[in-house]
């Protein structure tokens, strides 16, 4: 699965990697919202933001062709969208969308491959989302592998018994076993999840998630935030003030 | 063209990226989706224990696993499950919101399928709007010969509604769009939206063999001109925004000066907002309403 | 001295009318091992998640004099360890180490502190390498060792296995009954595998329909229930 | 007489970066029977996945001369029947008789027949009585029999089980054997079940971190790898 990558990179060794998740959150909705407000001289904004992101995922030493290759996942759904602006006779606007999306994508992919995705959630508390959401997230993260393998198999199975013999013209029992196969996958996983919950209470859990690591403010953590934070803003009030 | 179209959009969900949303819309949107999430998330956790947590965990997981799963439909395509309908008619309305936040939140991470700062759009369209729209018709249905036809319509009104919202909420933000290509989009989301009836409608019959305990109930009583009416509304309502927020005048404004002085975009937003506020009231009403006769 | 696990009268049913336990009597006392052998489907899982409530059937049951009920259950929850016939479900955590350590925070221990035991019973299992790994990476039978790392990291006064050595290797099927061998707290383990339990089984209960059927020496159960693997082939090999 | 399956130097790798296979050669004659023996993590689900081409590696895999690859996959995985770890993810239909029967449907066959074969599979796992019922709700080791029967309501050339005694009782491991013994396909039998490799194979062949460490037959491997259970309580019991 294409996720998998992003979670070896997370768990590399970097000063990126080693600062608390919620200064790189800090850092990362600044230059999220420097990126959705911009509006003037994006032609000389874009480079410059882009130059940051490339030195940050230099210091974190993370792949940079394996990153910017990744962050061209949003690129089909942005490319219609640019295509119907270009149809539209509006060729900078579809541009605009295109920067502007790519942009934003390399900097998520710049803080989710230098945190491990349950310290990431954690960090996300601060911010003000429900606690129980997070816990939620974090089984869903969990599960993912094992509920899509079950799922995988499945269809395998359904495949390894004729179902991979194309049907063109009646597609009948291969959608009956589509719809039986999630039936029973829905089914499982309600049961498993009744079995998961029965081994967290036989391990005396109350409903707090308790965290091995504890993870302290430290004054680098401080400092990193607001460089991070600081340095898109320079850029877009320099590139604002030099061309506009 | 619809074809092209289709797979760009992933098929049926549109995530809408970072970058798209004017600052107005997706600000607003993130302050209306924090205390409606805060607010389901409440109710979702309420009258169960701390069970929950993994349940819909493993719901979401399911969810994503669903995706892999896929429906020959015949003439060479397949479709899957997007899944929000199908989890309002097994969890519950609050859960299955708790549940889609999770998946989105999670693909807006791990997948860059949709932006961060467009998360709280993402949410209202499909966690909200979406899993409401869809529950709406189970609920009227009722457990008679309604049944059927009340599974296919919600599943496909959350299908249409979601895309339906995504769509105006970019032309509200200036992206342009001729007239034609939104009727095509709308023809997409339409055959999306059936596919997904079929599929849900299929999977809960199987459902129903398997473990019937597993879904809501349905109130015994029915109300098919109930039912009509709130589907036909909601997907008036919904298509209606669509067109309006394309409104040409409008779109010349936004693009002349898109700078935050211009006040093009308050008309716009307000519009938008208004729509939405509109369809997500409606369900809503309808749903209290019914909730209330019941219960008398 | 009374039992260390004491059990009368147990019956419970499944919410989809299943009648999987019909009467069960059952102790154990301090520092026993006992194995619970049984068919498919007789009831061995089902009563086993009775001694730390996780389900609630009809009958008595207590643990060091404690009689399972809601305000007892924290405390009892700590006396019973579980390892579970599903391993994949015991490992809920993102990574290993802090799955081994799960248990021990929601004790109280200060996080240094737990992270020592939780290394310390993965080294007892072998599987100090993995430490950071998630485990759904894991092959079924590392699973397992982690899952069972959970549980002595946690040092209950009662150890229950449930199918411990399914899908283990022979050398880890041995280590696995060293170490429940050299263990001092009373033990319950729940097996197929006959080897296993004549090997660390004092006594043996046998379990039949919801109910236990006989109850003596390991050697017994299994010659009068005719209890292990014996296959002559039918066809000559080639 | 060139071999049935033909493995060549195999190399595997899970995208976590974990080196699952690390060049494995591996034949599997007509008629016979192989036990895959080795520890845990060492592999062998991997390897078997590559047999009909649900995983793909570096390396030459090959069924009765067809290589493994895009284009030759349906007929590969109408030659190759695998019973996986997990039972339960292959068993979808809404009734036992229909989850079996699906694949005979699904090649074409008439209704009347599938049934007929169907019927008869069920039959020879001494599942007949189930045929109505829902896989879901069945024990593990019941659903292990369904899970059988489906495939080999098929009629594979090479019947692969992997780990087919986990959560069996022992008269369940018993009918197991008796039933794979008088199927006259080759079988590759993964297990961690030493007496049933014994019973069973004329030959063993031995993984170590992704690789055939050694091969030959069933005793010797297990003599050379001390590869069974013999524990010696260390403790004298009470
Ligand atoms: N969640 C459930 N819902 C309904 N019935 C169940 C459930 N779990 C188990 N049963 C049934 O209860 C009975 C006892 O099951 P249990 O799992 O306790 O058997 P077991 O002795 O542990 O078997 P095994 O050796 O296969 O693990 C069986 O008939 C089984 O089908
Ligand atoms: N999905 C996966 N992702 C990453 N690594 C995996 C995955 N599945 C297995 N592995 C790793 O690949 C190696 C081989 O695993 P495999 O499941 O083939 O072992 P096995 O020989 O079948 O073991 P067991 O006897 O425990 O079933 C192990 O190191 C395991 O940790
Ligand atoms: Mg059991
Ligand atoms: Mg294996």
């Amino acid at each position: 699965m294409r996720h998998v990558i992003l979670e070896r990179w997370s768990r590399g060794e970097s000063c990126v990697h080693r600062r608390d998740p919620r200064a790189k959150i800090v850092a990362l909705i600044t230059f999220l919202a420097v990126v959705a407000t911009a509006h003037r001289a994006l032609a000389w904004l874009a480079p410059g933001l882009l130059l940051l992101l490339l030195a940050g995922l230099v210091l974190a030493k993370l792949p940079l062709t394996g990153a910017l290759v990744r962050a061209a996942l949003v690129v089909p759904f942005t490319g219609v969208f640019a295509l119907i602006c270009w149809f539209a006779g509006e060729p900078a606007l579809g541009l605009r969308l295109l920067a502007k999306s790519y942009l934003s994508a390399l900097a998520v992919i710049w803080v989710v491959a230098t945190t491990p995705l349950p310290a990431l959630l954690n960090g996300f508390e601060m911010t003000g989302v429900p606690r129980f959401l997070l816990v939620v997230c974090q089984f869903l993260y969990r599960y993912l592998f094992v509920i899509s393998e079950e799922a995988q198999h499945m269809s395998k199975a359904a495949a390894a018994r004729g179902t991979a013999a194309r049907n063109w013209t009646a597609p009948g029992p291969s959608f009956r076993a589509a719809a039986g196969a999630l039936g029973v996958l829905f089914a499982r996983s309600y049961a498993r999840a009744g079995d998961i919950h029965r081994a967290m209470l036989a391990r005396g859990f109350d409903g707090r998630f308790l965290q091995l690591h504890s993870e302290n403010f430290r004054p680098a953590d401080t400092a990193f935030a607001l460089v991070a934070s600081l340095a898109p803003v320079a850029v877009r009030l320099t590139v604002e003030r030099v061309v506009g | 063209m619809a074809r092209f179209l289709k797979s760009c959009y992933g098929g049926k969900a549109v995530h809408i990226p970072d970058g798209f949303l004017s600052t107005p819309v997706w600000a607003a949107l993130d302050t209306a989706a924090v205390p409606a999430v805060a607010w389901v998330a409440r109710r979702a956790q309420r009258g169960f224990d701390d069970r929950q947590a993994p349940l819909l965990g493993l719901m979401g997981a399911f969810v994503f696993a669903a995706q892999l799963i896929n429906f020959p439909v015949g003439a060479g395509t397949s479709g899957h499950l997007v899944g929000a309908a199908l989890l309002a008619f097994t969890l519950g309305p609050a859960a299955a919101s708790v549940v889609m936040t999770a998946i989105l939140g999670i693909q807006a991470l791990v997948f860059q399928d949709g932006g961060l700062l467009a998360l709280g759009a993402n949410i209202v369209n499909m966690a909200l709007v979406g899993v409401l729209a869809g529950y709406l018709p189970y609920r009227l249905g009722g457990a008679g010969e309604w049944r059927r036809f009340s599974i296919f319509a919600g599943a496909s009104l959350s299908v249409v509604v979601a895309g339906c919202l995504a769509l105006s909420e970019l032309l509200i933000s200036g992206v342009r769009m001729q007239t034609s290509l939104l009727g095509i989009s709308l023809a997409v989301f339409l055959v999306s939206a059936i596919l997904e009836g079929v599929i849900t409608l299929a999977v809960v019959r199987s459902l129903e063999r398997i473990q019937p305990t597993l879904l809501q109930d349905s109130p015994p009583h029915k109300s098919p001109a109930l039912l009509f009416i709130a589907v036909a509304a909601v997907l008036l309502a919904s298509v209606g925004v669509l067109f309006a927020s394309q409104a040409p005048d409008a779109i010349e404004q936004l693009t002349e000066h898109a700078g935050p002085r211009s006040f093009g975009w308050l008309r716009q937003a307000g519009t938008g907002l208004a729509g939405l506020a509109l369809i997500y009231g409606l369900c809503l009403a309808i749903g209290r309403t019914v909730s209330r006769n019941r219960s008398v | 001295m009374t039992p260390l696990v004491e059990v009368h009268g147990l019956r419970f049913r499944y919410d989809d009318g299943t009648a999987a336990l019909n009467g069960v009597d059952f102790h154990l006392n301090a520092g026993e091992t006992v194995a619970l052998l049984g068919p498919n489907g007789s009831g061995k899982t089902t009563f086993v998640l009775h001694l730390n409530g996780l389900l609630r059937g009809q009958g008595r049951v207590s643990v060091s004099g404690l009689t399972v009920e809601p305000k007892n259950i924290p405390a009892i929850r700590r006396k019973v360890g579980i390892v579970f016939q599903d391993s994949e479900s015991q490992l809920f955590m993102p990574t290993v180490l802090e799955d081994v350590a799960f248990g021990l925070l929601n004790r109280g221990l200060d996080s240094v502190t737990a992270r020592g035991r939780a290394s310390a019973a993965l080294e007892t299992v072998g599987m100090s390498a993995a430490a950071a790994r998630a485990p759904y990476h894991l092959s079924a039978g590392e699973k397992k060792r982690v899952a069972i790392a959970g549980i002595i990291a946690m040092e209950p006064e009662v150890l229950v296995l449930d199918e411990p050595t399914a899908s283990l290797d022979p050398p880890g099927q041995r280590s696995l009954a060293g170490l429940v061998a050299d263990l001092p707290q009373a033990k319950i383990l729940v097996t197929h595998d006959v080897p296993f339990a004549l090997a660390l089984c004092q006594r043996a209960v046998f379990f039949q329909a919801g109910r236990i059927a006989a109850e003596g020496p390991v050697e017994e159960m299994v010659c009068r229930f005719d209890w292990h693997f014996a296959f002559e082939r039918s066809k000559s090999p080639r």
